[in-house]
């Protein structure tokens, strides 16, 4: 399996039953592939609709009904068209339950960065900010890496998306959850040591006990 | 997530006293009838009732405020009730009179997370009084503060069992923005139809901000029985 | 033609071709009787629709279609359902071109009073306040006295529904346009003189040299 | 009152250079993709946009920058257009990025007669920077100030002659918002029906908002002729 896909299956586990539900664009996105009908889960897309389904047989996609990186999708039964004033109505309003987003940074406050690297790349925070302001619980899913430098730090140098803390941070490496005392590491990996994990890392982690290997859907 | 339909005694139960709730409505059209009768029935006491109106007597808002249920009202008008008017005056009900169009926005922003709403309705009017007055580029507005509560109680038209929502011609009127607004959302439909059956571009309230729906009343909650 | 019908149909000939206008209840709502279809002027009830008809046939009266004083209507083609929020966004956003409202009172700086008489009657507000900061043009339809009194007074003594200067009053005496200099009396009803206006009028009045007869729809 | 449908090259003549326009759209799903060729053949200039996002090179808001029409955006994504990105980066467009939810919500305050917003989303963050902070019970809130336009450009499913429009799925977005807040409001149906066709509860934009619609594609413009 490979690490996106790790996370991704991982990220699937915090999901429960009758959950609204929305995915960030890329990597996020693949979390829907590992979430069981059986949970009833709605997923909302920000730019406009509850109840995305999967992309739709070839040539039967319809321009009207894509997801918020533009990729064709369906409406599940029951699903519902909504402007963005509803959308993010609901996101700022405490009505989704959890956000998944991709992250540049988390540092040990929980924070995350993930929409700007001043000068380089500056694409914007979409729908980032209000859905970490407002979502019930916020997952971050991201590789605990990125050419060589760790993304958990102990302060983020790059712009905010708020200050919230986050709620769940899973890696290809570990799952990392930001406490009041700070980054606690929960679970590893399967075949990932502790030792390798906070190798990684720049932030400090706080080292249970009772560290858990990482069990996917 | 599917939710079953409670009978209107079922979902009045869940309403404690002294709870706030929002009354979809206006003069009682597209109010939930079924569920207040219940409430009534239950003998609740001591509601603050977020509605646009007072209704009239023996309709809408008018039978809790006839049944001596309510103690606080925050609403644009009442004088079509001239019990409301009553108690008002003998001091058995407080009554927070709010222009229509802030009420029903001040109840948008609870339920949108917003920390309130800026208004020129009201400037220079009592209405002013004892509010923040907040300059944007040289213009004044008055600060309202947003609205939420326990419950949200209303009436649509047609119903899923996902818990969206559709509304007729003016019985819309507060029911959309005070599902956003309720801590629990229990909504009278006219119809429960299927799930899928409701198309999504005729979906107002979506689902997920539904926590209850009443039966049908024609049907008594009891579904059809298969006989063949 | 009885004082209430004068007013309303002097009210009529304010409305111009493919206006939104809202009627208040009570008087202003007889206008809508005055407006010829040829005009194709769409009314909006604050409660919920834009393109308001007339009552319907006995028995095809439908619960979920009434103006905003409860009154059973019908919805002209081309009519659409907005909910509150979008109702007074319209008023508010200065989407509606007229409204017609009732008056208790009308100062010499054209400001209306109309929600309360404070110990004696309270009906609140509703959407008077809201009507009057956002449209266009606010048109004054009441009596000229009430039991006796003048209801066009130097200063408003009951609460101001705004401070925003309403555009035009019409009584069943006359016609008067409040402006940057006070009360002009623009036209006198059939058989009312100007000193018979004077006489019931406790606010001072412009008189201009061309005052005209009213004319009616 | 009813609107005659213009072609877009007529629509496009009434957007003079330098003028502020709203563009509905996601990533140029709900986009009015005729209008925004026609602007681009008429060769308008040094315009102000405000969309969501700036789409990708050859769709939408795309074929704008593309073209050098642009000289100033207010979006909340850019990332999409390399384009937008690199004009941004050499100064040709000036940039603001706004949160989507705050854009929407200023939009809808400009269309609504709001003074403006107050947010939580981007406190503590770059978006607060200038920005007033406006504190209700305890809690504080960025006040982002409401935006209108000269023109709103938007898409729809339905229309009719009285300019009452209907939407489609995720084409809705920003265009019911903005067709609150555009001074000049054109709309860019699929279809167009007739008056009494689109029923009053799918009705998302009233007619009375919309000044021009754009003739039906398929027909360039001619109705068909009557032969027998």
């Amino acid at each position: 399996m490979d690490a996106k896909e790790l996370i991704a299956r991982r990220v699937a586990r915090e999901i429960g039953p009758g959950m609204l539900v929305n995915l960030g664009i890329g990597l996020p996105s693949l979390v829907a592939n590992y979430v069981p009908a059986s949970l009833a889960v709605f997923f909302q897309a920000e730019n406009g609709v509850i109840g995305l389904g999967a992309r739709p047989p070839e040539g039967m996609e319809d321009p009207h009904l894509t997801d918020a990186g533009g990729g064709f999708v369906s409406a599940v039964p029951g699903a519902a068209s909504i402007d963005s004033a509803m959308s993010f109505g609901l996101i700022r309003g405490g009505h989704l339950d959890m956000t998944v987003l991709g992250g540049l940074q988390v540092d040990e406050q929980g924070q995350l960065a993930n929409w700007k690297v001043p000068g380089m790349m500056v694409p914007g925070m979409g729908g980032a900010m209000d859905l970490v302001i407002g979502a019930a619980r916020v997952i971050v899913a991201m590789q605990h890496s990125a050419r060589g430098e760790a993304k958990l730090v102990r302060e983020c140098t790059l712009p905010l998306t708020a200050r919230r803390r986050v709620n769940l941070v899973v890696t290809d490496l570990a799952v990392i959850e930001p406490t009041d005392a700070g980054l606690v590491l929960r679970e590893h990996a399967p075949g990932v040591s502790v030792a390798e994990i906070v190798a990684a890392t720049d932030a400090r982690l706080i080292i249970g006990d009772d560290i858990q290997e990482m069990i996917v859907a | 997530m599917m939710k079953g339909a409670l009978s209107p005694e079922a979902a009045a139960k869940l309403v404690p006293d002294g709870a706030s709730v929002m009354i979809g409505g206006f003069m009682a059209v597209g109010t939930p009838e079924r569920m207040i009768d219940a409430l009534v029935a239950q003998g609740v006491r001591n509601l603050t009732v977020v509605s646009n109106d007072s209704a009239m007597p023996g309709r809408g808002v008018g039978k809790l405020v006839s049944a001596g249920a309510v103690s606080r009202m925050i609403t644009s008008h009442i004088g079509l009730n001239p019990e409301t008017q009553a108690l008002m005056i003998d001091g058995s009900i407080s009554v927070e009179l709010v222009p229509q169009g802030t009420l029903v926005e001040r109840i948008r922003a609870g339920g949108m997370g917003l920390g309130g709403v800026l208004t020129p309705t009201g400037l220079g009017t009592e209405v002013e009084e004892g509010k923040q007055v907040v300059e944007v580029d040289g213009e004044r507005f008055l600060l309202e503060k947003p609205l939420k509560a326990d419950f949200s109680l209303i009436a649509a038209w047609q119903a899923d069992y996902v818990g969206n929502l559709s509304y007729l011609l003016t019985a819309h009127n507060f029911n959309p923005m005070m599902a956003l607004a309720g801590r629990t959302v229990i909504a009278e439909p006219n119809a429960i139809v299927p799930v899928g059956v409701i198309p999504p571009d005729m979906v107002k309230t979506p689902g997920v901000l539904v926590d209850h729906l009443l039966v049908r009343a024609n049907t008594g909650g009891q579904p059809w029985t298969q006989k063949n």
